[in-house]
């Protein structure tokens, strides 16, 4: 191509503190392409976008937009120049209503200040255009992660900016609504949009873009067109070596009856809820965004209070509403939403993964910061957590470390049945391999455990049964043999009755 | 479909959020006056509403900077350096025009609101820290420039003396004014970007940064909003009360928050309403106006009065938790309605 | 960015022990009669009761929460002490009794915060009136005396310059310290002020340590009480009028965030003894009451400012979005 | 267990007299004397004035006086200025106590270390001072206010008390010699319905007046035996329709309510003067200082202007009576 790129970055580098989380890495973004950035967790990838947005001034180098040098003194700036970004984390207003949350600082005025109607039909035209079924006027507060990151989209793409940049937006979407996604960004793209898009899921990439940049520790790696690379290749230049198979879900005999749940119902949100996950066996929750898989699970944890029905663990009827109680019984629950719901941001590594196992860690009355420390350090070790020292905070970890927080913190309970929430949201090929040969190891090893998992391959490739929820019940159970995509499918869109 | 029918029963409950507090004042003012009916004499409603009029601005104020997930602790003493100066000048400068004594004041207080505006949103001192300091620190200005003078009602013209009790059509000049703010702030926080922006900036900061939001300014603004109307009310409780000294208003931060709290504002930002603000205000004062009516015992109203703030928070609680089950259940039974087609979600 | 975090923690500590000093050595040179051993006896026993009550306090902030209605606990205590003490019980009795008062007052707010979900600060405005309203129903316009000297001289006796009350604050000082930076009950306290929700699912239970906290909040301020009026040899409904603000702005001036989750105990204690003496030193100078309130306030602001401002001009240098302001 | 019976046994078997040195009525004044006035609150304008006179005194017996004290007008604050009154070896300490009680321990302590201590205003128990200045007996002052509103509303119909704190001493005192005075058969008509309490709070007070207004339409007159309510209640009335019928009378400065005795809103008042309060108050300081007096009753003193002064028992010194303030006299004060 010889057009001039939209936005570039030249040579960039920024550090932390030690941690230099950016090296000398350019980038060229051309209006009517879809440009991939990929790399592993904690290469680099969000604070690159941040720089793009404004938030983070970069240490040296330059940003170029249209070939000039300009500065970015806040996302303001980067905003008034065109560029929209969906962040990584979703970060809307809870108290306001979702159009406003895309409106905010933009709203349509009238004679009489904002013009309410104006903006909810923008809004609404949005949402079709995204095929979303949310109301408008509905307050933030509470919409699922998957709603949240739409709406994260519909704001960005209200802004009709010259840049779009998507730090992983798929990662909390199932099937449907990637695929209205990457239709609208076709069309962007055939309008002359310039789009970033980050995913850890590769086939996302080979299918949308047309250029692939990866970094690896903040470097750059290379720059290659999409067409002249195998996933293979690609997986290669992201984590530097070979990658064996990347579902490898060991036979197991399914042993006793760990947890059984029964007719569970928490109305107007699942109704009638009944399974069994088996010790040694892996069953994957499946179904479409919003079908209430999370609810099953905080239901069954004890984070909500269920109105009908029983939950047993080995046999034993589980205290409803009491996640202490859960725990006792052997229960763990690794949670869909990480910063919200698995970390405490601004505790250090080691003491959110002691969280979880506090009684552990008493030597007598008192906490003994030693095994505290061993805990973390054996945890972060086994799941090739990226981090400077155990006692940083967590927020400082890339998104896909801190989900490794959260998985180190439960496993190091050593649980029997362990209910997993989108287990590898925002987690990178090489280390999603980890986790699920991690998973597969603990099943062998006799835990009960329940995926729950918007990424098909991931349902297909771990479970050894495969549960389908539409609409806030379950409609089929589907054994590993038969499941395929197809099936799957039919059964979360309610196109089938198992 | 199903969502529409949420959203209406929502926006009926938000209604009803300040539906609460008009039933409680209903109730207060209707119970009050069974047992004494001259409570709701012309006279004494007027009392009940002069004597608000100055909590009500405050509160509208306060709102304000609340909604901002902040707090102005310092209101009391910006109104107690409002009114002293102001009573000051207009006792020994006869000359000046009270308008511009007026004028003067609103700037006073908009420079202390500007401090604490500065020390929140530009230094990031939490507020509460911050306003704690300036509560301190106005009064001790306070004290230094009153060193134990008192200025009482025969110092000051007549003129302004009379803006205190005046009434227009009716209705007390200070209500009038109150409420002309209270329309102004209600307003300016719906209806306008800088407003709604504000509601946004205590929902989430740090999304409000990465939106765009001049986050900084906007609250350096609402904290300088809130200062003038401080010293708007303080030149007010001038005016009202004619006797003014160093400690006026001391210990009025407490009910103003209160006012804020019981109007449904959210503590923590982001959500909730001048108007409800002001009805807070209103029934605050209801309540000590209708126990002093009601012969209780001085001794008691102290606790009574307690009593009535903690009853009506936790109304207000049990009323929204009972309809946030009643809004999950009836939209289990919108779910579970059999003639309904699938929507592919 | 994690590295500013900690180290601004530790520099805060150390600001307020640098403040401390400095204000000890400035008024111990300067000021007549400060460095004495009576002079130092007063400071510390004038420093008892908040420094009981911000002990609590500190726990209870550090959990995000707030209680107001400490002051008026402590004077409900009183006027209950007062009350009892006219009708002839003996006062051996009657200081368990104050004890269970204020436990139950704390009770009241905690169960009040946690099975309603309201927000404390909400809470304890109006308990703030309700228990103040309360002494007043107890014990009118009493104020009740002829205390046993036995314990009134108790409560001003001392150890050389140290107070005995100054030795009880220490001790329990010792437990509250270890209770929040040693034990499992600590790591969940500041788990939950931090992200209420995240505790939650790591299985802290959130609502039993939250009233528990408002318990011990509440026991705190009728022991603070039992002080008061033995030292004041006096028991009224009116004691202890506002002391709250000043219980609040010691734990803040102490480095506690307010918005839960981050502070010591020994920054806390710091700063009591920090404001205790700033305010008997200018008093000494016969520095007038007004520059008193003035400084007090002034130091507040600063405290928090002075490590902000270095934060500030950092940003300055590149603006950063996601690091919270420090506190 | 210790119970109060207990207390109050120890305390009458090991009761004392406490003044021990002779006095040596001859005596100068010492010069250079520091005396510290501390009021129940300082920036109060009654105390402003008291001070003032007090400080003036002490300028002329070639002393040195000064005011300090706390904002807030509680008995906890107070102990700290006496503590450090001790630290600074004062010669002697005048003071108004919040709390007759709380402040004995610290004024003892003050003593042992030879602080000459005065009340005035409002008393301590009398072992944590020397002398008390009386402004004007309880007794006198509670029933001369009953009488000024009798002959005000014509011996009949309701009438009010606006108190200050529920708690403050030595309105109580006052309040109980009026309920005394009102016993008497000449009162039989008027009826004493309620007491209210403006905390000494501008607002507060004023409040109170609407509500009393509102609960006792019939109400006849207010008395308010306070500065700070009598002022607020005046203003109340003055711009209200009951101005003039419902009579209002108390204790209050005379700048304070000038406007009001002009406009007609009030009749008569009382009150001593405070500066010469004050200025007592210091002289008495000084002679207990330089040893003309030790406290004990039948000593006498001198008292610059305000002449000679006795000693009366429980070591009182009394002002002497109030002064009635109204229309024809007003204008010849002024504080
Ligand atoms: N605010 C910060 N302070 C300190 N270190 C940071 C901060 N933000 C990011 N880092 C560090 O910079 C590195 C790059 O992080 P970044 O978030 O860019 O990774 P990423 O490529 O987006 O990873 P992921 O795929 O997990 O989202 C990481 O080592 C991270 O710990
Ligand atoms: N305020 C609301 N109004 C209407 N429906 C709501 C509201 N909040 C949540 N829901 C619905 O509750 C259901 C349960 O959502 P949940 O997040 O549990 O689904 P999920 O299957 O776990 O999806 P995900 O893939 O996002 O984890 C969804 O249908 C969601 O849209
Ligand atoms: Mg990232
Ligand atoms: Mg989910």
């Amino acid at each position: 191509m010889d057009e001039t790129p939209v936005l570039s970055l030249s040579q960039v580098s920024k550090a932390f503190g030690a941690v230099r989380a950016v090296r000398e890495v350019s980038l060229q973004l051309f209006p009517g392409e879809v440009h991939a950035l990929a790399g592993e967790n904690g290469a680099g990838k969000s604070t690159l976008v941040k720089i793009l947005s404004g938030v983070h001034r970069p240490d040296s180098g330059r940003i170029l937009l249209d070939g000039e040098p300009v500065e970015f003194g806040g996302p303001a700036d980067a905003q008034r120049a065109g560029v929209a970004v969906i962040y990584q984390e979703p970060t809307l207003f809870p108290d306001l209503s979702v159009m406003e949350n895309i409106f905010m600082g933009r709203q349509p005025r009238g004679r009489l200040g904002i013009d309410r109607r104006a903006m909810r039909a923008s809004a609404a035209e949005l949402f079709a255009r995204l095929g979303v079924h949310l109301d408008p006027d509905q307050p933030a507060r509470g919409l699922s992660i998957a709603d949240q990151q739409l709406v994260e989209i519909a704001k960005a793409l209200s802004l009709q900016a010259r840049v779009l940049v998507m730090d992983e937006p798929t990662a909390a979407l199932s099937g449907t609504e990637v695929a209205r996604l990457f239709g609208v960004a076709r069309t962007l793209r055939s309008q002359g949009c310039a789009l970033l898009f980050i995913s850890h899921r590769l086939e996302e990439i080979f299918e949308l873009c047309r250029r692939v940049t990866t970094l690896r520790d903040g470097a750059h790696v290379a720059s290659d067109l999409i067409a002249d690379i195998t996933p293979d290749d690609l997986v290669r230049r992201m984590v530097g070596r070979e990658l064996d198979a990347l579902f490898p879900k060991q036979e197991t005999e399914a042993g006793e009856v760990a947890l059984k749940v029964r007719r569970l119902t928490r109305e107007g949100v699942f109704t009638d809820v009944s399974f069994e996950v088996r010790r040694g066996e892996i069953v994957a929750l499946a179904g479409l965004v919003g079908a209430g898989r999370s609810e099953v699970a905080r239901a069954v944890f004890g984070i909500d209070r269920w109105d009908a029905g029983s939950v047993e663990v080995d046999g034993k009827r589980l205290r409803p509403a009491s996640p202490t109680a859960a725990m006792a019984a052997g229960l763990a629950l690794v949670p869909e939403d990480r910063r919200q719901q698995g970390l405490v941001m601004d505790l250090s590594i080691e003491r959110n993964i002691g969280l979880a196992g506090l009684s552990a860690l008493h030597r007598g009355p008192l906490i003994s910061r030693l095994a505290e420390r061993e805990r973390a350090r054996d945890w972060a070790v086994r799941l090739r957590l990226k981090f400077g020292r155990l006692s940083d905070p967590v927020n400082v970890l890339s998104g896909g470390n801190q989900q490794k927080v959260v998985l180190g913190k439960w496993l190091a309970r050593r649980p029997s049945v362990l209910i997993v929430d989108e287990p590898t949201r925002g987690i990178d090929v090489g280390t999603k391999a980890e986790v699920h040969r991690l998973l597969s190891e603990l099943a062998g090893g006799g835990v009960a455990v329940l995926m729950i998992s918007s990424e098909l391959p991931e349902v297909l490739g771990m479970a050894d049964r495969v549960l389908v929820m539409h609409e806030g019940r379950l409609v089929a159970e589907i054994p590993r043999a038969d499941a395929t995509e197809e099936s799957v499918m039919a059964a979360a869109t309610g196109r089938s009755a198992a | 479909m199903r969502r529409n029918g949420g959203r209406r029963l929502v926006d009926r409950v938000a209604r009803v959020r300040e539906l609460g507090i008009v039933v409680a004042l209903g109730v207060l003012f209707g119970v009050t006056g069974a047992v004494n009916p001259s409570f709701l004499s012309y006279a004494s409603l007027r009392d009940i509403l002069l004597n608000s009029a100055i909590v009500a601005m405050l509160a509208v104020g306060q709102t304000l900077v609340v909604v901002t997930r902040n707090v102005d602790l310092s209101v009391s003493s910006v109104v107690g350096l409002s009114a002293f100066g102001g009573a000051l000048i207009l006792a020994d400068h006869p000359g000046v025009p009270v308008a511009v004594v007026i004028a003067g004041c609103v700037v006073l207080g908009a420079l202390c609101g500007a401090v604490n505006g500065l020390l929140v949103g530009a230094a990031k001192v939490p507020a509460l820290v911050a306003t704690l300091g300036t509560l301190y620190a106005f009064r001790g200005i306070d004290y230094a420039w009153a060193g134990g003078r008192q200025v009482n009602a025969a110092d000051m013209p007549e003129g302004f003396l009379s803006l205190g009790s005046r009434s227009v059509l009716g209705v007390p000049l200070l209500a009038l004014v109150a409420l002309a703010v209270l329309l102004a702030v209600g307003w300016t926080l719906g209806n306008l970007r800088a407003g709604r922006e504000l509601y946004a900036i205590g929902s989430s900061p740090e999304a409000a940064v990465l939106a765009g939001i001049a986050v900084r300014r906007r609250i350096v603004a609402a904290f300088v909003a809130n200062g003038a109307l401080a010293g708007l009310a303080g030149v007010m409780w001038a005016a009202r009360f004619g006797t003014v000294d160093a400690t006026v208003a001391t210990g009025k931060e407490l009910d103003v928050i209160a006012a804020v709290v019981v109007g449904g504002v959210a503590i923590f930002g982001g959500s909730g309403s001048v108007y409800g603000a002001a009805l807070g205000a209103l029934l605050l004062t209801g309540i000590t106006s209708a126990l002093a009516v009601l012969r209780v015992d001085a001794l008691a109203q102290t606790a009574i009065n307690g009593a009535l703030l903690i009853a009506a928070i936790v109304l207000d609680r049990v009323l929204a938790l009972r309809v946030a089950a009643a809004l999950r259940r009836r939209r289990y039974h919108e779910t579970t309605d059999p003639g309904r087609p699938a929507d592919g979600r | 960015m994690a590295v500013d975090l900690a180290r601004m923690a530790r520099r805060w500590e150390g600001l307020i022990l640098v403040l401390l000093v400095g204000v000890t050595v400035w008024a111990s040179l300067g000021v007549d009669g400060f460095a004495n051993g009576s002079n130092v006896s007063f400071l510390l026993l004038d420093t008892t009761e908040i420094a009981l009550m911000a002990l609590t306090m500190t726990l209870v902030i550090v959990a995000a929460e707030i209680d107001l209605s400490v002051a008026s606990t402590l004077g409900l205590s009183c006027a209950v002490l007062g009350r009892l003490w006219n009708a002839g019980l003996p006062i051996e009795a009657i200081m368990p009794i104050c004890l269970l008062v204020g436990a139950a007052c704390g009770a009241f707010n905690g169960l009040l915060v946690t099975r309603l979900g309201l927000p404390s600060l909400a809470v304890t405005i109006g308990t703030f009136a309700l228990f103040r309203g309360l002494a007043y129903v107890m014990l009118g316009d009493q104020a009740v005396a002829g205390l046993p000297p036995a314990y009134t001289s108790l409560a001003t006796a001392s150890v050389g310059p140290i107070p005995l009350a100054t030795i009880l604050v220490a001790v329990l000082a010792v437990v509250a310290a270890v209770v929040l930076h040693a034990t499992g009950l600590g790591r969940s306290i500041f788990a939950l002020g931090s992200n209420v929700e995240a505790a939650f699912f790591a299985g802290v239970r959130v609502k039993r340590i939250k009233l528990w906290l408002f318990v011990a909040s509440g026991t705190m301020a009728s022991l603070a009480s039992l002080v008061y009026t033995f030292r004041y040899a006096s028991a009224r409904a009116d004691s202890g009028m506002g002391l709250e603000l000043a219980v609040v702005a010691a734990v803040l001036l102490g480095g506690v965030s307010i918005f839960g989750g981050r502070g010591t105990l020994p920054g806390v204690l710091m700063a009591v003894l920090l404001l205790g003496a700033v305010r008997n030193a200018l008093i000494l100078a016969d520095v007038a009451n007004e520059v008193l309130n003035f400084v007090t306030g002034l130091l507040l602001v600063a405290s928090v400012l002075a490590p902000n401002l270095g934060a500030v001009w950092r940003r300055r240098s590149s603006p950063q979005v996601e690091g919270k302001s420090v506190t | 267990g210790t119970t109060k019976s207990d207390v109050e046994q120890q305390a009458s078997a090991s009761a004392t007299a406490a003044s021990s040195a002779a006095a040596d009525p001859n005596a100068p004044i010492k010069q250079g004397l520091k005396i510290a006035f501390l009021p129940k609150q300082v920036n109060n304008p009654y105390f402003t004035i008291a001070n003032g006179g007090g400080i003036e005194a002490a300028k002329e017996f070639g002393g040195e006086g000064k005011e300090v004290g706390p904002s807030d007008a509680s008995a906890s604050s107070q102990v700290s200025y006496i503590n450090t009154l001790t630290q600074q070896k004062q010669d002697a300490i005048v003071i108004a106590a919040n709390d007759p009680n709380a402040v004995v321990p610290a004024l003892k302590q003050a003593m042992a270390a030879g602080i000459k201590v005065v009340s005035y205003d409002s008393d301590t128990a009398p072992e944590g001072r020397h002398v008390f200045v009386n402004q004007a007996s309880a007794e006198d002052l509670g029933r001369t206010q009953v009488q000024l509103l009798a002959e005000q509303v014509g011996h009949k119909g309701k009438i009010a008390i606006l108190s200050a704190t529920p708690n403050a001493t030595n309105q109580n005192t006052w309040i109980e010699f009026m309920k005394d005075e009102l016993k008497k058969p000449d009162y039989k008509d008027m009826e004493l319905v309620k007491v209210a309490y403006g905390n000494d709070d501008d607002q507060k007070s004023f409040t109170e007046t609407q509500g009393l207004l509102r609960s006792y339409p019939d109400l006849a007159g207010i008395i308010s035996p306070t500065t700070v309510g009598i002022a607020a209640a005046a203003r109340y009335l003055s711009d209200s329709p009951s101005k003039g019928k419902v009579k209002l009378t108390g204790l209050g400065t005379p700048n304070q309510l000038r406007k009001f005795v002009k406009d007609g809103t009030i009749e008569a008042f009382e009150l001593w003067n405070p500066a010469d309060l004050g200025y007592l108050a210091s002289y008495a300081a000084a002679a207990l200082a330089s040893g003309q007096v030790t406290g004990a009753e039948g000593e006498k003193f001198k008292a610059g202007k305000l002449g000679e002064y006795t000693i009366g028992a429980k070591g009182e010194v009394l002002l002497g009576k109030p002064t009635v303030f109204n229309e024809d006299n007003i204008d010849d004060f002024d504080f």
